[in-house]
C-alpha cells in the first residue's frame, strides 16, 4: 500500500462517558497531544455502540473507527463492556471475513486514569489508519455521496 | 530432548571441570547437550553501550544457529549465559539493534529473539526436575553444609535475566537439597566476587571474595559452590572456604565422579 | 409421504382438532411450491402437496397465524423445528394455538440442481426411495436423489424434530455436517480475495428484501430498515442504497438467533450466498463462546445476550492468511 | 424550525490561545438552524450565563450549543442556566473544545478546524434533542459501611448520630482495624488503644449501628438510594449472642501453635481466640484451619469448658440481604509484602522487621509485653537502623509502588523517638531520602526526634543488610557526609510501603466504583469531591482512597458521613432522564433487551393493538421503569428491531453526530 | 568540542533525571572505596554536565559491573550503564585505551581464567 503523504484520515472515536471520555479529558488536562483527526463521540457506555453507527461512519467517509470503554470488570453499568466486547469481536470478525482491513476498527479499554494511554492509543491508531490509506472497502458503491 | 549447548572459551581450558561434569551428568540424567558447531566467544562481557553492535554479534550467531536447529540454547558459564541472554533480550525488545544485527548478519530468516536461552540449572529444575534428580542421586551429600554462591551475572538485571528472585534466589539451594546437601543461606551470596578487576587490582578483588566467604563461613558453610569460572577463581584466591563448581557436586552425587568433600 | 401428510392434515380439520392447516401448495410450476393456509379438508385434498420441493420453512408464518382465533396445525421439517423453537424462545409464537406435526425429511431438491444436471423442461418429479424419476419435455430419467438436493441440504446439521405434537416418519438425529467448510475456505483466502468475493456477490443485490422476508429470524413487527427513526431506513426506493450495511446489519441482527435454515440463500433471486455471513457468525460464536445452536433447546442462553469475564478481546481475530 | 444558539467560550486563554474562537462562532453561525452565535471570555461565569439566558429569551432559542470545556465539567452548570431561562435543560449540548481540542493541539488552524467540526456535531445532535423531564426515585434511609477500621467506625458513628441506621461490615472477627495494632500515635504520642477503644464501644452500643463482623460483601445490586447488598457472615462456630467473652475457651484450647495475626505472627494464639482484650464484638471465634474438632471431629474442649453453651461446631455461613441508600467504602490498607526487597534480609533474619511489627514489639499488649527485645534471641538491642521508603516512590510496578506512602516519615520519627526515650543506651539511625512532614505539629515532632532525642538522621539509603555473627551488618550511604557507612546493627526496621487492602479490587467491581492503577478508589473530583466515588451513592472513607494518617482518615470519614447524611435526608432522588424507551409499535416482545439489562428495569406486558380490518391484536411488549433504568443502552443494541432507543443518546442523534464529523 | 553530556546519555540510554537522589546505588556499591566519585555522584554529574571530570577519574575503571546499583535503584536509573558510557567516551578516543594487550602477560597467573582477560580487555580498551 502506498503511503500518501497528504492523506489525513478521519477517525471517529466512540468513548464511554465514565472511563474513556474521562480518560480523553485527562489526556487534555495533561496536555498530551494526539492528532486532530480524531473526533470523539460521547456515548453513555460502550454497550450503546450499535454496529450501525460504525458502518454509517465508514459510509460517510470515516477511515477508522475505534471504541473505547471501561476495562472489563470496571464498567460503570457493571456489565456493559462485556456485551460490547462480544458484539465488537463478532462484528470485526465478520468485517474481516468480508475482506475489510482488520486494522480499521479497534476496541481499546481506557480508564479514567489512563490519559496517557488514551493519547498513545489515538496516536497509534491514527498512524495505523494513515498507513492503510483512505477507506475504500466499506464505502458502499451505490451510495457514494459526492 | 536435545539441547544446543554453548560451552564458552573458559570451559574449554581453565574450567574443564565445570564443563566435563556438567555434560556427564546431563547425559546420565537423559538430557542430550549437543555442542553448537563452530561457536564463537560470547564476548565475555555484555556491552552496556546502546551503540555497540559488533560486540554482540557472536552471541547473535549462536542464537540464530540454535534457532535454525529448532533447539533451546543451554549455557553453563554464568558470564556466557548473561551475555547471550541479554543479547537475545535486546533482539526481542530493541528494534534498532534487531534491524542492525539482521542487516549485518543477513540470515535467511530474520531473527527476533525466538530462541529460548536456558541456563544449565534451569534445565535441571524445569526439564529434569529437582524431585526427579533427587531420585537419581546415588551418593547423597548428606550433612554437608554448602553455601550457594550466585554472584551477579546469573541474577542481574532481573528484568532481562529473569532467572530467579534477584535478592532471594532459591535455585541453587533447591539443587543442593536435591543432591542431599544442606544449603546455607547467607546474605553475600549475590554480592560481587571482585570480577575481572582481579586482573588489575588483585588485592581489591581478594577483599571482595573474602567478604563473601567470611559471611558464608559465619553462617556455617563448609564449602562454596558456583557456576562461574571467574567467581571460582576469585573465591579460591581470596576466600577462606573451599569452592567447587556445582557440576562437580552433581556428578559426585550421581556417582559419576570420585572424590571427597 | 405426501399421502400421509395430506391425510393427516385433512383428518385434523375434519376432527375439529384444528381450524386451519399451514402447509404447502403448488404454484405456477410444480417445483414452485409455496406456503399456504387451508381451512377445510377438501381444500387440503385438492391443493396440498408434500414433495421434494417443499423447502419453504413454515415456522415464521406461525407468528401471525398463532395470534388468530382457533388452533392451527403446521407441518414442520427438522430444520423448520429449530426456527419453531427459537421463535418460541423469543415469545413470538403462542404454542397452545399450534398443533405441530413433524415430518421427517431426506433433503429437499432444487430445480437449479436439476438444471445443472442438464435436465431441461422438467415437467414432473416423482420420489422413489433414494431415486427421483424426472419427466421432462424430452425424456424420462431416473437420478439419485442426492444429485438433485438443494445445496443447503448437502450439509444438513440435524434430522431431529424438536417440540412436535406428533411425528410423521421417524425421529432423527444430529448429523455430522461440514457446513463450515465454505466459511473456512473463505477464511483461508487473503483479505483481498475475500473482499473481491464479497464485493462481487453483494454488488448483485437488488434489495428485493426476499432474504429478509423469508427469514424466520427477521420477523420483527417492523424491520429496522423500515423504521424512519432508525436512521437506516430502506433506501430501496432511492437511486442508491447501502448493500454492505444492509447485509451486515441483517446478519448482526440475527446473530445468535439464526438457526442456519438457509432460506435466505434459497430465495435470493441473485443467488448471493447470504447464509455464509450467518454461518461465519455461528462459527465464531461456537469458537469464541462455546457451541450453541439457536433453537436447539429452550434453555441455553444466546451468546449475544450473555458473556463471561474472560471472553476473548476483539484483537484476537485472525482469519486465514491475513495478519501481519 | 429549530432556532439554535451557539456560544463559544474562550476559557480565558485556555481555549482562545489555540482556537480562533471568533472564527468558530462565525462559521457555526452559518449552520442550518443556527440563529445566534457568539463567543465570550468565560461562559461559565455569572456574566457568561446571563449572556446565554438573554439570548435564549431574545432569540426564542429552541436549542443551545456551548463550545467549552468537557461536559463532565460544566454540563450540569449550563443545564441549570438554560432551565432558568425557560428552556428544557436537555435541549443543551456541549462541544468539548478544551480538553479534547485546545489543550491537545498546538497549531491554531488545526485546532480551530477541529473545534468547528465538534461544534457542528453538537448542533446536529441538538437539532434532534427532545425536552426531557427527570423522574424521582425513593431513598432507602439506611447506610452500609464496608470496613470497620477507624475510618469506618467514625463514618458510622457520625451517620448514626444524625439518626440514620447504619451497618458496619468487617471481615475480621473484631472491628478496630490497623489502629488496634498501633502502639502510640503521632504527633501527640497518646496511646492508640486509649483513643480508639472508646469509639469501638460507642459503635457497639449505638442503637443505630449494627456491626456485622467476620463478614464480607458478596453481591451488590441497585443504584444510588436503592442498593441491595448481600453479605456473607462467615461461620465463627460460636453463637455471638450466647458468648460472654469470658475467654476461658481461649485458655483451654489445646491447639497452641497458631500464628497470632494480631501480633503479625510474632507470637501464637489458640485455635479458638478473641483477637485482643478490647475486641468488639467480644466473642470468641474458632479458626477452622487449626481447630481439631472441625478438622477431624476429635477434641471438643472448648464446648466442654463453655458454661454459656455458645460453641456451635455446626454453624454455617449466613447470607444476609439488606437494602441501603448509600454505601461507604472504608477498606483501608495493608503494608506491602517485602519479598522483592530481600537486600534488607527480611526473609533471612527475624531481627529485620517491618514498622508495624515494631509497633507490636513496643506495645504493652504485644508479644514482649512492651519491652523492646530482639525477636531472634530476646536480647535488648543497642543499635537500631530504620530504613524509610521501602517499596515507595519506585519507578514502575515491578520495582514497587510509584507513590509516597505518606505516613512512614512520621511513624518512623515516632519509633525512633520512643526507642530513645525508653532506652537511652541505644543508637538509632534513620536512613531517609526526604523527610516529609507536612501536617500540624509534624515537622516540630520530627525536629524533636533529632534535636532532643539524638536520633541520627542520615540522608541516604541502605544498600545491603548482611546477617553475620549475631549482628546485622548494614551497608549504607551517607550522602551528605560523603561516606559509605557500615553499621553493626541489632535490629533493622523497614518502613514498608502501604497498599490498598486486597479485597478492594473485587469490591470495586461489585460496586462499579472506579479505581486507579494502584487499586486506590478514585474520587469523583480530586479537589472538589474528594469523598465521593464517581459512582453515585458510593462514598470513600480513609486509606482506601489514598495513603492517609489517622487525623486525615478521621476527617475524611466524617466528611463521607456528611455526604451520606445529605443523601439520606432526601425522600427521593431526581433520576437520570436519559433512559431507554421502547417503541411499542415496533417491539417484538422477544426479551432480548431484558436479558442484557443489569438493573432489571425491563418488564413485559400484553397490550392490545389495532390490527388490520378493525381487529385487535394482543402483543407482548417491553416496558422500561425509568426510575430503575440507568441509561447504559445495552438494550438498544440487543434489540433486533431497533424498537428500543435511548433518550438523550438516540440512534438518530448519534448518527447525526457521525454524519457531522464525517461529512 | 564534543558535547560529552549528551554523548554519554546517548551511549548509555540512561535518563539521569529519573534519579531521586536516594543514594541506594552508592550504598550498595562494592567498589565504593576504590572510587573517587560514587555512583549517585556519577548520575548527578552527568545531570549537571560535569562529564569531563568523570572522564579524568580513575574510578571509572574500578566499577565491577556487578549490576547491584542497576538492580536496586528504585527509579530504574542504571548507574552502571552511565559509568560504562563515560569509560567508553574515554577509551574510544585516540590512545584512550586504559589497558594495552602488551600489559597483559605481566598480570597473568596459572589459574586465571581467560574470561577475566577478555572481560578486562573489553572493559578497558576499544580493541576488545
Amino acid at each position: 500500500m502506498q503511503v500518501n503523504e497528504t492523506f489525513t484520515p478521519t477517525i471517529v472515536a466512540f468513548c464511554c462517558n465514565w472511563c474513556s471520555y474521562a480518560g480523553a479529558d485527562l489526556s487534555g488536562t495533561n496536555r498530551l497531544q494526539y492528532p486532530a483527526n480524531v473526533k470523539i463521540i460521547r456515548i453513555p457506555c460502550s454497550c450503546r455502540l450499535n454496529p450501525m453507527f460504525i458502518l454509517r461512519a465508514f459510509q460517510r467517509g470515516a477511515d477508522g473507527v475505534i471504541l473505547c470503554g471501561c476495562h472489563p470488570g470496571d464498567c460503570h453499568y457493571t456489565t456493559g463492556n462485556y456485551y460490547a466486547r462480544r458484539r465488537m469481536t463478532l462484528l470485526f470478525s465478520l468485517l474481516d471475513f468480508m475482506g475489510i482491513e482488520r486494522e480499521r476498527t479497534r476496541v481499546e479499554w481506557v480508564s479514567a486514569a489512563e490519559g496517557a494511554k488514551f493519547a498513545a492509543t489515538m496516536n497509534d491508531f491514527t498512524q495505523t489508519i494513515t498507513r492503510l490509506g483512505p477507506n475504500r472497502r466499506l464505502e458502499d458503491l451505490r451510495c457514494k455521496v459526492e | 530432548m536435545t539441547y544446543a549447548y554453548f560451552p564458552g572459551c573458559t570451559l574449554k581450558t581453565k574450567a574443564v571441570d565445570l564443563d566435563k561434569w556438567g555434560r556427564a551428568s546431563m547425559e546420565a540424567l537423559g538430557v542430550t547437550l549437543e555442542e553448537l558447531p563452530q561457536w564463537q566467544c560470547c564476548g565475555a562481557v555484555y556491552p552496556l553501550a546502546k551503540d555497540e553492535i559488533a560486540t554482540r554479534l557472536s552471541s547473535v550467531r549462536a542464537l540464530m544457529a540454535a534457532r535454525d536447529q529448532g533447539r533451546p540454547l543451554v549455557t553453563l558459564c554464568s558470564a556466557c549465559h548473561h551475555v547471550i541472554k541479554r543479547a537475545n533480550y535486546d533482539l526481542a525488545h530493541d528494534e534498532t539493534f534487531r534491524s542492525r544485527a539482521n542487516a549485518y548478519l543477513a540470515p535467511q530468516t530474520p531473527y527476533a529473539g525466538e530462541t529460548q536461552v536456558l541456563h544449565y540449572l534451569e534445565v535441571l529444575r524445569d526439564v529434569v526436575g529437582f524431585d526427579n534428580l533427587a531420585k537419581q542421586v546415588k551418593n547423597p551429600l548428606t550433612g554437608v553444609k554448602i553455601g550457594a554462591y550466585y554472584g551477579c551475572l546469573l541474577l542481574r538485571p532481573s528484568r532481562q535475566m529473569a532467572f530467579d528472585d534477584p535478592e532471594n534466589p532459591t535455585i541453587l539451594e533447591d539443587f543442593l537439597r536435591a543432591i542431599g546437601a544442606e544449603p546455607v543461606v547467607y546474605a553475600q551470596r549475590n554480592e560481587c566476587c571482585g570480577g575481572y578487576v582481579t586482573l588489575e587490582d588483585a588485592g581489591f578483588a581478594r577483599s571482595r571474595a573474602a567478604a563473601v566467604a567470611d559471611n558464608a563461613a559465619a553462617r556455617g558453610a563448609q564449602l562454596l559452590t558456583t557456576a562461574c569460572p571467574l567467581c571460582l577463581y576469585n573465591l579460591r584466591q581470596g576466600g577462606s572456604v573451599r569452592t567447587v563448581y556445582f557440576t562437580e557436586l552433581l556428578a559426585q552425587a550421581l556417582g559419576l565422579k570420585e572424590g571427597q568433600l | 409421504m405426501q399421502s400421509r401428510v395430506i391425510e393427516k392434515a385433512a383428518s385434523l380439520l375434519e376432527s375439529g382438532a384444528c381450524t386451519r392447516v399451514l402447509g404447502w401448495k403448488a404454484g405456477a410450476f410444480f417445483y414452485d411450491v409455496t406456503p399456504a393456509v387451508f381451512t377445510c379438508a377438501q381444500e387440503v385434498r385438492e391443493q396440498m402437496v408434500f414433495n421434494p420441493f417443499c423447502g419453504a420453512n413454515l415456522s415464521k408464518y406461525l407468528i401471525a397465524e398463532s395470534r388468530k382465533e382457533g388452533r392451527i396445525a403446521v407441518f414442520l421439517k427438522p430444520c423448520d423445528t429449530f426456527s419453531f423453537v427459537q421463535l418460541q424462545k423469543e415469545h413470538r409464537i403462542a404454542r397452545d394455538k399450534v398443533w405441530a406435526v413433524g415430518v421427517q425429511c431426506r433433503g429437499m431438491c432444487d430445480i437449479d440442481s436439476l438444471k445443472e444436471l442438464g435436465l431441461k423442461g422438467v415437467t414432473a418429479v416423482e420420489e422413489a426411495e433414494d431415486d427421483l424419476r424426472v419427466t421432462t419435455l424430452y425424456q424420462e430419467k431416473t437420478i439419485s436423489r442426492k444429485e438433485a438436493l438443494s445445496p443447503r441440504c448437502h450439509t444438513c446439521k440435524s434430522r431431529k424434530l424438536l417440540d412436535c405434537d406428533e411425528l410423521i416418519g421417524d425421529q432423527g438425529q444430529d448429523l455430522p455436517s461440514s457446513r463450515f467448510a465454505q466459511v473456512e475456505a473463505l477464511e483461508a483466502m487473503t483479505p483481498e480475495e475475500r473482499f473481491a468475493f464479497w464485493r462481487g456477490e453483494l454488488s448483485k443485490c437488488i434489495r428485493c428484501n426476499a432474504c429478509r422476508n423469508v427469514c424466520p429470524a427477521c420477523s420483527c413487527e417492523k424491520c429496522v430498515f423500515d423504521n424512519p427513526n432508525s436512521g437506516v431506513q430502506n433506501k430501496a426506493a432511492a437511486s442508491s442504497f447501502e448493500e454492505n450495511l444492509f447485509h451486515i446489519i441483517r446478519a448482526f441482527h440475527v446473530a445468535g438467533r439464526c438457526t442456519d435454515c438457509g432460506e435466505c440463500t434459497r430465495v435470493c433471486p441473485q443467488h448471493i450466498p447470504l447464509h455464509l455471513l450467518n454461518r461465519k457468525f455461528i462459527k465464531d460464536m461456537n469458537e469464541f463462546y462455546g457451541p450453541y445452536q439457536a433453537g436447539g433447546d429452550f434453555d441455553a442462553k444466546p451468546p449475544m445476550l450473555a458473556f463471561t469475564l474472560d471472553d476473548p478481546e476483539a484483537s484476537i481475530i485472525t482469519n486465514g492468511r491475513d495478519g501481519q | 424550525m429549530q432556532r439554535i444558539g451557539v456560544f463559544v467560550c474562550w476559557c480565558g486563554s485556555n481555549i482562545a490561545a489555540t482556537v480562533d474562537v471568533e472564527t468558530v462562532a462565525q462559521t457555526l453561525a452559518k449552520e442550518p438552524g443556527v440563529v445566534f452565535s457568539t463567543d465570550y471570555q468565560y461562559m461559565c461565569s455569572q456574566a457568561g450565563q446571563e449572556l446565554i439566558q438573554e439570548a435564549i429569551r431574545e432569540h426564542r432559542l429552541t436549542g443551545v450549543v456551548i463550545c467549552s470545556c468537557s461536559p463532565r465539567m460544566h454540563e450540569a452548570t449550563f443545564r441549570k442556566t438554560v432551565e432558568k431561562a425557560g428552556l428544557n435543560p436537555y435541549l443543551l449540548e456541549i462541544a468539548n473544545i478544551r480538553e479534547q481540542c485546545s489543550w491537545i493541539h498546538k497549531d491554531k488552524l488545526t485546532a480551530t478546524q477541529k473545534a468547528v467540526i465538534l461544534g457542528r456535531a453538537a448542533i446536529a445532535k441538538v437539532q434532534l434533542n427532545a425536552p426531557l423531564t427527570a423522574g424521582k426515585s425513593p431513598v432507602t434511609k439506611r447506610a452500609l459501611v464496608i470496613g470497620g477500621g477507624i475510618a469506618g467506625i467514625q463514618t458510622a458513628l457520625d451517620i448514626a448520630e444524625a439518626g440514620f441506621p447504619v451497618d458496619i461490615v468487617e471481615k475480621k472477627p473484631t472491628i478496630g482495624g490497623k489502629m488496634t495494632q498501633i502502639d502510640k500515635t503521632f504527633p501527640t504520642l497518646d496511646c492508640a488503644a486509649c483513643i480508639l477503644t472508646p469509639k469501638m464501644v460507642d459503635a457497639s452500643q449505638n442503637e443505630n449501628i449494627d456491626i456485622i463482623s467476620y463478614a464480607q460483601v458478596e453481591k451488590v445490586q441497585g443504584f444510588v438510594g436503592n442498593f441491595s447488598v448481600t453479605i456473607r457472615k462467615k461461620a465463627r462456630y460460636v453463637d455471638e449472642h450466647k458468648c460472654t467473652g469470658c475467654g476461658l475457651c481461649t485458655e483451654k484450647c489445646p491447639q497452641k501453635k497458631v500464628p497470632n495475626e494480631f501480633n503479625l505472627g510474632l507470637d501464637n494464639r489458640r485455635a479458638i481466640y478473641i483477637p485482643f482484650a478490647q475486641a468488639v464484638p467480644k466473642v470468641a471465634t474458632i479458626d477452622p484451619n487449626y481447630c481439631a474438632m472441625l478438622k477431624s471431629g476429635k477434641c471438643g474442649v472448648c464446648a466442654k469448658v463453655c458454661t454459656a453453651g455458645a460453641i456451635d461446631y455446626k454453624q454455617q455461613d449466613q447470607l444476609i440481604t439488606r437494602e441501603y441508600g448509600a454505601i461507604v467504602v472504608a477498606t483501608g490498607f495493608e503494608p506491602i509484602q517485602l519479598d522483592k526487597f530481600d537486600e534488607f534480609a527480611y526473609s533471612q533474619s527475624p531481627d529485620v522487621v517491618t514498622s508495624l511489627e515494631f509497633e507490636r514489639l513496643m506495645n504493652a499488649a504485644g508479644p514482649t509485653g512492651g519491652t523492646l527485645l530482639r525477636p531472634s534471641d530476646g536480647k535488648h538491642p543497642h543499635t537500631l537502623v530504620f530504613v524509610q521508603c521501602v517499596g515507595s516512590r519506585c519507578d514502575g510496578a515491578e520495582k514497587g509502588k510509584s507513590y509516597c506512602s505518606k505516613i512512614c516519615c512520621m511513624y518512623t520519627a515516632k519509633h525512633a523517638m520512643l526507642t530513645r526515650e525508653k532506652y537511652p543506651d541505644t543508637e538509632v539511625y534513620v536512613f531517609y531520602i526526604d523527610v516529609r512532614t507536612p501536617g500540624k505539629n509534624f515537622d516540630e515532632f520530627y525536629r524533636r526526634a533529632v534535636e532532643e532525642y539524638g536520633v541520627h538522621y542520615i540522608k541516604g539509603m541502605v544498600g545491603k543488610v548482611t546477617p553475620q555473627d549475631g549482628k546485622l551488618k548494614v551497608q549504607a550511604s551517607d550522602l551528605l557526609g560523603g561516606r559509605q557507612l557500615r553499621i553493626d546493627a541489632d535490629m533493622v526496621i523497614l518502613a514498608a510501603a502501604i497498599e490498598p487492602d486486597k479485597t478492594a479490587r473485587p469490591l470495586a467491581t461489585m460496586l462499579t466504583a472506579s479505581m486507579d492503577t494502584n487499586d486506590f478508589f478514585t474520587e469523583a473530583h480530586p479537589k472538589l469531591r474528594p469523598v465521593e466515588s464517581p459512582t453515585a451513592g458510593i462514598f470513600l472513607s480513609g486509606a482506601c482512597q489514598g495513603p492517609k494518617d489517622i487525623p486525615e482518615t478521621v476527617a475524611q470519614a466524617s466528611a463521607a458521613a456528611a455526604k451520606v447524611i445529605g443523601l439520606l435526608v432526601k425522600d427521593s432522588l431526581t433520576c437520570n432522564p436519559c433512559t431507554a424507551k421502547p417503541d411499542e409499535l415496533m417491539c417484538n416482545g422477544c426479551s432480548s433487551c431484558e436479558k442484557v439489562c443489569p438493573y432489571g428495569a425491563i418488564t413485559y406486558v400484553d397490550k392490545s393493538f389495532r390490527g388490520p380490518n378493525r381487529t385487535t391484536l394482543i402483543r407482548r411488549v417491553a416496558q422500561v421503569n425509568p426510575a430503575v433504568c440507568q441509561g447504559c443502552g445495552a438494550c438498544t443494541v440487543a434489540c433486533p428491531s431497533g424498537a428500543m432507543d435511548l433518550l438523550g443518546f438516540s440512534n438518530q442523534q448519534i448518527l447525526a453526530e457521525v454524519d457531522a464529523i464525517c461529512r | 568540542m564534543t558535547d560529552w553530556t549528551n554523548r554519554v546519555q546517548e551511549i548509555s540510554g540512561v535518563n539521569p533525571r529519573k534519579c531521586m537522589k536516594c543514594g541506594k546505588c552508592t550504598a550498595t556499591c562494592p567498589a565504593y572505596d576504590q572510587m573517587e566519585y560514587h555512583p549517585h555522584q556519577f548520575v548527578d554529574m552527568v545531570c549537571t554536565g560535569r562529564v569531563e571530570e568523570l572522564m579524568a577519574s580513575k574510578g571509572i575503571y574500578t566499577c565491577l559491573g556487578c549490576f547491584a546499583c542497576v538492580e536496586r535503584c528504585p527509579r530504574s536509573v542504571e548507574p552502571a550503564n552511565l559509568i560504562e558510557a563515560v569509560r567508553l567516551a574515554v577509551i574510544r578516543q585516540q590512545g584512550g585505551n586504559h589497558m594495552k594487550p602488551d600489559q597483559i602477560p605481566g598480570l597473568l597467573n596459572e589459574e586465571l581464567p581467560q574470561q577475566a582477560i577478555t572481560s578486562a580487555l573489553r572493559k578497558y580498551s576499544k580493541g576488545g
